[in-house]
Formats: structure tokens, C-alpha cells, sequence
């Protein structure tokens, strides 16, 4: 084992499985800068939110979903002055890089004659974040009920993701953030935000921590250093620096 | 003492056995599927009767009313499977010692892995075992646990003559010198006769007959169950003296004196001899000039009537009685008749070692 | 990922899934004899809990055993509030969550070679004066062992893939909880070519471990086969 | 969720059980058979790709499906253009998912019962006049029997719980793809008691379903039992 | 004609065995693990010898130079295993018509399931079978496979001894109407006598010596192999007449003549006589008054010298040779010469069914 990884983390951050990817860049340059080690468990939000409910010792939790934030806000399990709406993604509609589609997102919008046999790759509406604002938006445009038989329900984003990066579904609706990184896709269209709840991910520290080291780095995640990175990987950072204590 | 009384039904077959013998060696004997191997599982403790009893020597091994059962390891038996059963796993060495009884370096072991010509093996697997080869670690393994009773199911099957000479030898000093009980299955009357005093015959689950092999041999009712081949006589005489030259000994009975082949007892020792009848044979002269040694005078008795070419004749030689089996033939050309004056003439070289047993 | 943090997803893979093993066999050769021997009432009921693990989502079995060994749960709270012990986000939680996962297919693979041993063998060993535990030690493991050494393969390979679980229970964190399928799946979750070289090339580092795995069984069983 | 939904939901996960059993079976009694009898170069590197399903998290197993018998993949496509099957977002492909997954399972089994048959009797069946086909047919099966009873119970009870494979491949599409354990998955995922219900109702479907598998193969066992 | 000559190593133990017989029985003859299963084994192709050449009859089974080697399935062979072998999974029904070479409904499956004694058991499975059941299947599923070479590895171990007769005698039937030509495997001499011509004599992997069961019997260099209680000569004799009311038959041969107890054969069939040295008395004046039969002068030969007991003597009765068991005692006291006259007797009722073959 390595020094690093044998000394015990300063900071443990439980945080959705689609953000990995960013937050680990973020992760390398608080560590840089504050000398502090930092882990991160990524998972499913909901699993996380489970666990920290059966004592896990996170410090800090980074969701990609509103509604299991709120859960543990209920429950007291995280310091609710730290909670931050940190982050803000779009929703897309992709299609695989080499596809002829072009389609605008409009009322009374037809996907299901651009879907042909094929079907829309989504994550699953019934529990997925990216999922529920994909059924709100399709609903916006009053498209849901012609698709709604047709569609992949995918175990999550990355895994809808894949579905269309594969070819095996014509089209599917991601973050852009997912789309920006997978080169065998393209966005044919962006969903308007009116069309759906605001894609924000909610992060706080936990009422269990005892890590001096997780407001800071809470902090750190809207930083300018941090909005550098979260803006390359295609989020966009939504609240100020909060201010210390 | 052996007591031996239980009920079991498997499927079709219900086996009702009782006896009780104190024999130093008891045979089972019967046909294939008469229930031999069933009574040595219900002593040996490996299956358990619907009901009865069983004790050795007074310790009850079972009694299904008192609902006491002996577990088989506690039971101190020594059982040669009729399968072998030797443990896949272990090689013969580790097979041979299962029991921790007896140690590989006691003399004892030692000796009984010579005897058995198991010395060159110890160290193979079973399956790399031949069908003889097997059986002989079977009853070594057996032997070597040390038990206070033995159960032998056919354990010499597939044994040459030479071996199974040499492990009978074994069987008769353990008999003798250590005392160990033993009840034995055997097909071969020759071996029920060498070794066994006492006889069980079972037929269909049933004990047909049960008393000393002599008697129940003797039995001509029983003669389709023991073959009749074998009937014959046995004689208590006791060593005149030996005739160290021609390697013979001289026994005296108080019907006339035997020559047989040198047998290692000292005078004054009591043997019994087995008489086979099909080995007598009958003058009305005492005969001269003639290679048959032992030349008995004797009263014919009684002529067994019976179909056939052959008859047995019983004889009285002093207080002995002996058998002889002669054509009917003979017995016209001869005129016997019973109460006559006869002579029976018995070849020395017809009394082996398997027809002399220790009294 | 770096060659440590490769190392360290590897070793703590290797002493999650031996630990497993080591943690559930006992108890699974003993249920496994039960289970070829004896007949009782409620003996299918009984059989079905030991498959559980198979039968349900393993989600289910790491929130089920979250909510048992949790630190609050029933008999997490006990084991911490009398031994101190925490199992939870731990990578002894993480073994917990493997071995009851392979356990079924121990349990099965160690009943089904019980249930090929000639129980007249064991009654020889009886009657040479073994104690019904000798025959256990000297001759029914030592004959199972080919059941025992495939039931510690599947546990072991379960134990090396296993996700669901153990995510669920002990969460995914890197150097306490992070094994190897976990860091998989972190890869696969990443769009784009490189977290896929990645998570490809951590597969193929668990299929290198199985091949070792197997290997070492494949010499075990050959050096204490019993069947020509 | 109605009963209707219920009924759906339990039929297609029979459906999907059932049918990865006898999928899996023949290949499965193939090489379980080829393991348990022949030595050749490469053995434990072939035995490896037979228990890579357990040893790779069960979601990158639904990625390879994916990649493989997807509609663009080497062999989803031949089928497709060829024989106009598609199994991606099919209840069939979720069987083959379940069936890859149950696979190393159901060899490890069948080749344990294989290797515990006395080779002797297989010599015997032979100089009756058997050909080695026939030899396979009315000797090895039968008294491979346990293992495959065994195979399949746990192949099945497997394919109950099959999820990330099942998921990542086939989807999760109410009525086509959505199995028992999909179901169950969904239930988990959301937050709240009256969902969490749901998903302890769903396993208790679960179970009992296995219950009955287990029962049914206890009864086979039973009836066929060649070991006293 | 089956040519066998082979070579093999089994760990420690090498097998190189090589000979050819025409006869229709061919008995392997030889102590616990000096290679007779393997040789069966290498007949019946279950095992693969490192090289040699197996061939019956001019068809090659092997022949590993050639890199020939029939499937055991291709042999046509008929094999009763020395450990039973029975399928476990099939009841004995199934087990005995394994080989669907003959219905259940054929008067000769019926005949043979009758003789065996499997009527009652055709339902069970193996494992509820007695030993002795179990060896019975194994050779009626074996016969039943109507084979084309009979391999027989101790068949008769556990069976009682009116089944062994029985079998034997179905065996014997075998050989004379059927034709099958058969090798076996058997510790019993007696088993070998009564139903082989040829014999193959192993030690240690090799063959000691092979030809006619008779010659090698009457070998004295080879009696401790082949058990000296049981050293005989064999007459080829006719049948000269039958009296039935004695129910014996009086049989011709160039020394003489013979009464034996009764054999189904017409007057003019030839038959081979087995005189048992043990069963032959000498006397210089031939006895009167005596029940012993067969009186046949002849004239000493040749002492065997040896030490111990017993002595065998070798007389020439017309054409014929037999051999004399005495004591040395008698020898001694008989003054016996090679050279001089004397009688032999023979008891008739010693001549049973198992010393009469049919030639
Ligand atoms: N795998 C093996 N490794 C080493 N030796 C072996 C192996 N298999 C058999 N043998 C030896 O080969 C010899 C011949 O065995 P085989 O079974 O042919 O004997 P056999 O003449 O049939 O004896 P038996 O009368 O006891 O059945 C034996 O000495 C046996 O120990
Ligand atoms: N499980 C069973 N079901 C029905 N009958 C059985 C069962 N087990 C044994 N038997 C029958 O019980 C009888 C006695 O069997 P046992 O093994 O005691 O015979 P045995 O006298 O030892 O015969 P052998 O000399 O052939 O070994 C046999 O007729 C056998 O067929
Ligand atoms: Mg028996
Ligand atoms: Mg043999």
C-alpha cells in the first residue's frame, strides 16, 4: 500500500457515481492546494443517502438529486446552513455521432417516427434524476405518452449513455455534461430549462462529521479554481463562495 | 458368549435371526441373500434392527426395547467388510493405522503387514489397488484395531491358496492365543470346517440350524444346505508320539492308533481329526502289503439308504464313530451288512492340516 | 490510476475475498452436511434462506444487511456497543457482504460431494472406533474436499466480482471499501475511451487474479484426488 | 403496483429463469464433462473464461453482452442480418443474460458430479457394447444427475436474482425486460416507506419462487438418487 | 485363437505378458496381484497397454505399433469385473439387459435369470443387493451381451456352493453349445480344473508358464504355484457301459478300466478323467474283500523325492501315467522300486463330477 492511501483521509465525500470524473479533478487541486487528503465513494445517490442515514462516515454528501437531499434534510442527517445547490447541468438529446437526425425540440414534439424500431435511451424515469427530468421535459412537449413504451430504461445516465454511444438506441436524453464526454455521440438538441425542474446538485456536510477539513472543502467547490474544472466537464456552477464561519 | 436375537425387514426380506454361541469362531453359513452381511451389520453396530438384542460377553450392544443402542465405535469390533470399504483418501498405510490402536513399529504390525505381504504398498493409494491386494489391507485393517470380536464377511474371496493358508493360519493363532471371538461368513465349507466350532445356518432370514459344525455337519437332513461331499466324522485322540524320521505323528483314540502327517503338538496333547467319509474306505480282510497306513477294526452300524451310486456307512471304532462312503456297488459285492466285522482304511495323506484342529 | 492505487484496489481485493472464504466456510461445511444428511421439517424453508443470497437483488442483501449491521442496526449496534467492533464502511463488512453472497454456491458445492460420499465408508470408520467427529475430520472432509475446494473457488470468484452488495452496504470507499469490481464499475460510470481502457483493464486484472485462483485450486484437487 | 403488474412480473421472471436453464444446460453438461475428463494445454486459462461472468461485476458482463450481441455488435449483428433476431431490449436477451451469468454456476456443479463417477463404470458400459455417446447418455447424465439438479437450482435461483447484468444489457422495460429483480431493484431506489414495502413484498415473491424451485428439485433428487 | 502379448508399467509394477491359446476356456491362474485383472483389462480394451498386440481369432484389437486399438464397445467382449461394476442408477432389470443384444422376453434371458436366481430381484437397485446378488447380476448382464469372448475375473468369489455349480455348469453349457470361448480369472484350482484346458500361469507380471491345464498341474517345479494337494494325472478314457442299477459307469481306457459314479454320456464318447494323486493307493498284491473299485496294475515309474510326509509316485497303468500319494512311511514299509508291480487303487466315489470333463 502507499503512504498516501495508508494515511487516513481528511475528508470523505460520498458523492453520485456521474460526477467522478470532475470531482476527482476538483479533489486533485483542493488536495494540491490545502495538503489535505480527500476520498470520495461514488455511488448511486440513493445509496449513499441510505447509508449515511445507517452511519456512514461521510463528511460530505454530493448529490445528484434534489428529492435525496431533502430526504436527509428531513431526517437531520446533514448541517442544513452548509446545504448548496453547487451545481447546474443541462439535458440533452443525443444520437450516435454517425446519425442523420436532425429534430427540433418543440410542443407536440414527434420523437416516436425518429425513433423508428429503436427505441429512447433514458435512465429509468420511475427513480433516476436524469430520468425524472427527461419524462418532465417530454411531458412538456406532450411527447411522453407516444414514447413511453419505447423507451430503454437504463440502470443510470452513464449506462443510457452508453446505449446510444453503442447504436442501439437512435436517441437518447443525458446530461450534456455525458454527452460532452463521449466522442461516439452528438447532441442533435438542448431541452429548454423551462421544460423541466432546475438540474442542480446539492451538496452539505454532514451532521455527523467531525472532519474540520469538510467545510473547507465544501467550500472549495465554488471556488473559481473549482468552476474552471467544473466548466470544462460542462457544468455550470450556480452559488457564489459561501463565506466562513 | 454371543447373544444374538433381532427382527429387521428390508423391502421383501425380513431377517429373524437368533443364537447365542460362547465358539471361539462361529460360521455363518447360508446361500447369497440369506442375511449373513445383515446380522454382522445389525453386531457391528452399522445398522440398527427393528427390534432385539445383541450382547457380548454380557455388554449389551443393543436391546431396542430398553432403546439401548452402542454406538459402533464403542462396540470394540473388528468387521472385514465383504466390500473392503478402505478409505479413498488415505494410502494403505494410513488405512491400515485408521484405528490408532497399534502402532506401525509395534512387532505385532509389523508382523501382520509381512503376513499379508503388504510391506511393498503402504505407501499406494486404494484404486491403485488389486481386488486381492484390497482385501488384505481390509483385514489388516481390521485385525489392527485390535478388537474383542471380530466379524470376518468372506474376507478370503478373492485370496490365492497360499495366502489364504497363511491368513487362516493367523485367524486360528488369534483365535487361540489372543482369544479374540470371532464370527465369520464364509461360502466355503473347508474353511467353515477348519476354522469355526460353531455353525449358524441361515436360510431366508431364518437360523435353519445352529450347534457345532461337527454335529450340524453330521446332519443328513441338512446335507443340501452343508454338501454333502463333505460329511465325515471327527475323532478326540490325544499324541502317542512322532515319528521324526518319516515326519509323521502317531495318535492313539481309544478305537486304534492314526498316522498323519506331523502335526506340532506334544504327546499327551488331546486333537481333534476330521474323518472326511469320501476318504474311508472298507475291507472285510485287514488288508497286506498296502500303502494305507491306518487300518481300523471296526463294527458296521448302519447303511444310510439313499438313491444313487454312493452310500455313508456309519462304523463304530472303539467308542468313535466314523463314517465311510462307498458305491452301492461295492456294498452288494461286499454283502454288508450291519453289526458286521469290518476294517475302514484311511490314507494318512487324506488327513492335511485342514482336517486337524486343536481341541 | 496510478500503480499504488492499483496495488491497493488489488491487495485489499485479495484479503476481502480470502477473508470471505476463510469467514464463511465453516459455517458452510457444517450447513452443507446438515443439509445432505439429515431430514427435518422445514428443511426447504431452511435451504431457501441459505440461498437467499442468490435469489434476491444484491441490493437487497447489502440494504438488508446495512439495516441489520449498520450501527444502528439490531446486531451492528450490539457488536459495537459490546465489542466495539464497527463492520460497516469497513473492509471486514465488505468480506461480510462476500461470503454471505458466495455462501449459497459453497453450501451447494460442499453438499453435493457429501452426498457422493459411500456412507458405508464412514461406518468402516466407525467400527475401527472413530468418534462421530473423527469421522467427520478424518473421513467425510477430507472426501468432500473436492466439493469444499470448488464451493472456495465460486465463493472466492463471487467474492472478486461481487458488486451489488457490497456497495450498497459498505459503500465505495477508495482504500477502506473500494475493491476491485467497485473500482470497475467507478470506471464504467466515467464516459469516454480512457475510463473504458481503464475499467478493461481492470477486468483483466481480476480475470489474472481468477486465473491464479483457479490454478491453485486445479493443484489442490489433483494433489488430494480420491478418483482415478 | 396491481396484480396485474405483479402477475407480469412474476411470469416474465419464470419465463427468463426457466428459460436460461435450459440455455445454459447443454453447453454447460458439455464443458463440465470436457473439464472434469480432459487435460489439455490452456485448461485452466478455458476454465477461467467459464467463471469470468462471476468474477466480473455483473455490469460489465451486461456491457460485453452489449457490445457483443447488440444490434451493431460481431455477433448481434450476423443475427440479426441473417436470421432477423434481436435479442437487446428482449425478454430473450435477458434470459441469455441470466444464462451467462448462472453459467459457471451450473458447470462448476455438474462437473463435480462428474469427476465423483467411478470411470470403472463407464469401462463397464463399454464392453456391454456402448458407444462413448451412449455411454454419456444413459451412464454420465444420470449419475451426473445430482450436479445438474444442483446446476440448475442454482442457475435458477441465480437468474431470480439476476440484475446487473440483466439491466445493463436488455434494460428495464415494464412487461418486457422488467424481472423480478428489476423490479425489486426500482422499488429500492426510491425513497420512502411505502416503496421500501413494495420492494420487501417483491422479495417475498422472490423467495417463494424459490422455495418452489427448491422443493422441485429436492423431489427430483429424491427420485433419482443413485447413493443410499 | 487368442494371441495376446503385452507390455505395460503400473507404477512399481510391470506387466509383460505374452501367449496365445485355442482353447475354449483359458484360465489365468496366480497369487493376488501378479497382473491377471490387468490382462483382462487389456483384453477388453478398458485399458490401453504401452505396447503390444491383442488379437482373437485373426481380428486385431490392438497393436500399438500399428496404432491399432478397437474400442472396447467394437470388442465384442462379454466381462464380469472382479468388483461387480453394476450401473446404480438402473435397476437390475436395466442392468441386465444393458446391453440390448438380448430381450427380457427371450427363453434364454428367462433361462439365465432363472438359473441366477434374479427372478425377485429384477426391480432392485444395486445398492439393495446382498454381495452375492450382486456378482450374479454381474454376470448375467455379461452373458446376456451374447459376446463373442467371455472374460471372467473371479466370478464366483461369494457364491454359495450350489449357486458356484450351477453357474459353473452353465458355463460348462456355454462352452460346449454355444462355443464362446472364455478366459478366466480364479483362485480355486479346483474351479480351473473342472473348466479350463489351457492355462496361463502369472508371477509378478510375467508368465510363468502356460499350456495344458494338465501338464502344468502334473509339473512339480510349478507346485507351489499351483497348490501340491493337487497334483493329479488326467485319463483319457471311453465309455464302455452304464449300470444303472448301481447307477455308475464303467468307463475303458488302454490301462484298463474305471468305475465312476454315474455321467450322462452315451457308450463311445470320449471323456478326460482327473485322478487325484491324494486319492491313489498302492498295494503289491491286489486287495480282496475291499470296497475300492478300481484295482489297476501298472508299474512304478518314478519316486519324486522329498522331504516331509508325503511322497508322489508316478506309475504307468497301460498307455496312461497317474500319480501315487503316499507316506514315506508306507514308502518305506511297502519297499517301493521304480520298476516294480504294483496296484494302484482308486476309490470311485473319490471321482465326482468336478474331475469329469468332457473331452
Ligand atoms: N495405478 C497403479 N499403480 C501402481 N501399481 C498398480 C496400479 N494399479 C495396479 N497396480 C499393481 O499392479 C499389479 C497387478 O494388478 P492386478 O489388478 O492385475 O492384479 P491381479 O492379478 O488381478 O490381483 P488380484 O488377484 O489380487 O485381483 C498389482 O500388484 C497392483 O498392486
Ligand atoms: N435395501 C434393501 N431393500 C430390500 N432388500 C434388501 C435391501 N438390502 C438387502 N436386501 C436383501 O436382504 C437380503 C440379505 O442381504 P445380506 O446382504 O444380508 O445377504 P448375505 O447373506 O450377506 O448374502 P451374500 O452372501 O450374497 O453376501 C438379500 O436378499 C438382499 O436382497
Ligand atoms: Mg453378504
Ligand atoms: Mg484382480
Amino acid at each position: 500500500l502507499s503512504v498516501a492511501s495508508a494515511q487516513a483521509a481528511d475528508v470523505t465525500v460520498f458523492a453520485a457515481a456521474s460526477l467522478k470524473e470532475s470531482l476527482d479533478a476538483v479533489v486533485r487541486e483542493f488536495e494540491r492546494q490545502s495538503s489535505s487528503k480527500v476520498v470520495v465513494s461514488y455511488a448511486a445517490s440513493s445509496a449513499l443517502a441510505r447509508q449515511i442515514e445507517n452511519g456512514a462516515p461521510a463528511d460530505v454528501f454530493f448529490s445528484a438529486d434534489l428529492e435525496w437531499m431533502d430526504y436527509l434534510t428531513s431526517k437531520r442527517l446533514i448541517v442544513a446552513s452548509t446545504r448548496t445547490s453547487l451545481l447546474r447541468n443541462e439535458l440533452v438529446l443525443i444520437a450516435p455521432t454517425d446519425s442523420k437526425l436532425t429534430i427540433r425540440i418543440e410542443p407536440n414534439l414527434d420523437l416516436r417516427s425518429a425513433l423508428g424500431e429503436g427505441r429512447l435511451a433514458i435512465a429509468n424515469p420511475d427513480m433516476v434524476p436524469a430520468g425524472k427530468y427527461g419524462k418532465a421535459a417530454l411531458t412538456h412537449y406532450n411527447a411522453w405518452s407516444a414514447v413511453e413504451q419505447r423507451l430503454a430504461r437504463a440502470e443510470n445516465v452513464r449506462a443510457a449513455l452508453l446505449l446510444v454511444a453503442l447504436g442501439e438506441a437512435p436517441l437518447g436524453i443525458v446530461y450534456r455534461t455525458d454527452a460532452l464526454a463521449e466522442p461516439r455521440v452528438r447532441v442533435v438538441a438542448s431541452f429548454p430549462p423551462v421544460s423541466h425542474p432546475d438540474i442542480v446538485y446539492p451538496a452539505a456536510v454532514t451532521s455527523a462529521s467531525r472532519s474540520t477539513r469538510a467545510k473547507p472543502f465544501l467550500d472549495f467547490l465554488s471556488t473559481p479554481a473549482a468552476a474552471m474544472i467544473w466548466t470544462r466537464y460542462g457544468f455550470r456552477v450556480l452559488a457564489a463562495p459561501a463565506s466562513p464561519r | 458368549m454371543l447373544e444374538v436375537a433381532i427382527q429387521h425387514r428390508l423391502g421383501a426380506f425380513a431377517l429373524d435371526a437368533t443364537f447365542v454361541t460362547t465358539a471361539r469362531i462361529t460360521a455363518l453359513f447360508g446361500r447369497s441373500g440369506c442375511g449373513k452381511t445383515s446380522i454382522l451389520n445389525a453386531i457391528a453396530g452399522v445398522s440398527r434392527p427393528q427390534s432385539g438384542r445383541i450382547a457380548l460377553n454380557g455388554r449389551v450392544f443393543l436391546d431396542v426395547a430398553q432403546n439401548v443402542c452402542l454406538s459402533p465405535n464403542v462396540r470394540d469390533i473388528g468387521y472385514v467388510f465383504q466390500q473392503g470399504l478402505l478409505f479413498p483418501h488415505l494410502n494403505v498405510a494410513d488405512n491400515l493405522f485408521f484405528s490408532k490402536r497399534l502402532s506401525e513399529d509395534t512387532p505385532q504390525a509389523r508382523r501382520l503387514i509381512e503376513l499379508l505381504g503388504l510391506g511393498a504398498l503402504l505407501k499406494r493409494r486404494p484404486r491403485d489397488l488389486s481386488g486381492g491386494e484390497t482385501q488384505r489391507v481390509a483385514i489388516g485393517r481390521a485385525l489392527l484395531s485390535n478388537p474383542s470380536l471380530l466379524l470376518l464377511d468372506e474376507p478370503l474371496a478373492s485370496l490365492d491358496a497360499q495366502r489364504k493358508h497363511e491368513v487362516l493360519t493367523h485367524i486360528e493363532q488369534l483365535r487361540d492365543e489372543v482369544g479374540i471371538p470371532i464370527v465369520m461368513v464364509s461360502h466355503s465349507i473347508d474353511e467353515v470346517i477348519r476354522l469355526a466350532e460353531h455353525m449358524v445356518l441361515l436360510e431366508d432370514g431364518r437360523v435353519k440350524a445352529a450347534g457345532a459344525v461337527d454335529e450340524l455337519l453330521a446332519r443328513l437332513d441338512l446335507a443340501p444346505a452343508t454338501g454333502r461331499h463333505e460329511a465325515g466324522a471327527v475323532i478326540d485322540a490325544e499324541v502317542a508320539s512322532h515319528d521324526v524320521e518319516h515326519a509323521v505323528t502317531l495318535l492313539r483314540f481309544d478305537g486304534g492308533e492314526l498316522t498323519i502327517p506331523r502335526v506340532v503338538a506334544s504327546p499327551g496333547h488331546r486333537l481333534r481329526v476330521r474323518l472326511r467319509a469320501r476318504d474311508v474306505s472298507l475291507a472285510l480282510q485287514r488288508p497286506v502289503d498296502i500303502s494305507i497306513n491306518n487300518i481300523l477294526e471296526g463294527t458296521l452300524l448302519e447303511i444310510r439308504d439313499e438313491v444313487g451310486a454312493i452310500v455313508d456307512v456309519s462304523l463304530r471304532v472303539g467308542e468313535a464313530r466314523i463314517l465311510a462312503r462307498v458305491t452301492r456297488l461295492s456294498l452288494g459285492r461286499l454283502r454288508l451288512q450291519p453289526g458286521q466285522r469290518v476294517y475302514a482304511l484311511v490314507k494318512a495323506v487324506s488327513i492335511d492340516r485342514h482336517s486337524v484342529g486343536y481341541a | 490510476m496510478d500503480n499504488d492505487a492499483l496495488l491497493q484496489i488489488v491487495g485489499l481485493s485479495m484479503k476481502v475475498a480470502f477473508c470471505s472464504v476463510l469467514l464463511s466456510l465453516p459455517l458452510a461445511m457444517i450447513i452443507a452436511y446438515v443439509l445432505a444428511r439429515y431430514d427435518f421439517p422445514g428443511k426447504t424453508i431452511f435451504d431457501a434462506i441459505v440461498h437467499l443470497p442468490l435469489v434476491l437483488p444484491p441490493v437487497v442483501i447489502g440494504f438488508a444487511l446495512l439495516l441489520t449491521l449498520g450501527r444502528n442496526g439490531p446486531i451492528g449496534s450490539l457488536l459495537h456497543d459490546w465489542f466495539g467492533i464497527v463492520v460497516a464502511f469497513k473492509w471486514t463488512g465488505a468480506a461480510i457482504a462476500s461470503a454471505i453472497m458466495g455462501f449459497p454456491l459453497m453450501v451447494r458445492a460442499i453438499r453435493l460431494s457429501v452426498m457422493a460420499i459411500d456412507r458405508r465408508i464412514e461406518h468402516a470408520a466407525r467400527t475401527l472406533g472413530a468418534s462421530p467427529l473423527r469421522v467427520l475430520v478424518s473421513v467425510v472432509l477430507p472426501l468432500a474436499l473436492p466439493g469444499i475446494i470448488t464451493g472456495s473457488v465460486l465463493s472466492f470468484a463471487r467474492s472478486l466480482g461481487e458488486f451489488g452488495a457490497t456497495i450498497t452496504f459498505v459503500s465505495n470507499i477508495p482504500g477502506q471499501t473500494q475493491t476491485l469490481p467497485l473500482a470497475i464499475y467507478t470506471a464504467t460510470q466515467v464516459p469516454g475511451d480512457e475510463a473504458q481502457i481503464q475499467a478493461i483493464w481492470l477486468s483483466l486484472v481480476a480475470v489474472a487474479l481468477s486465473v491464479a485462483a483457479l490454478a491453485a485450486s486445479e493443484w489442490l484437487s489433483r494433489r488430494y484426488n480420491t478418483n482415478a
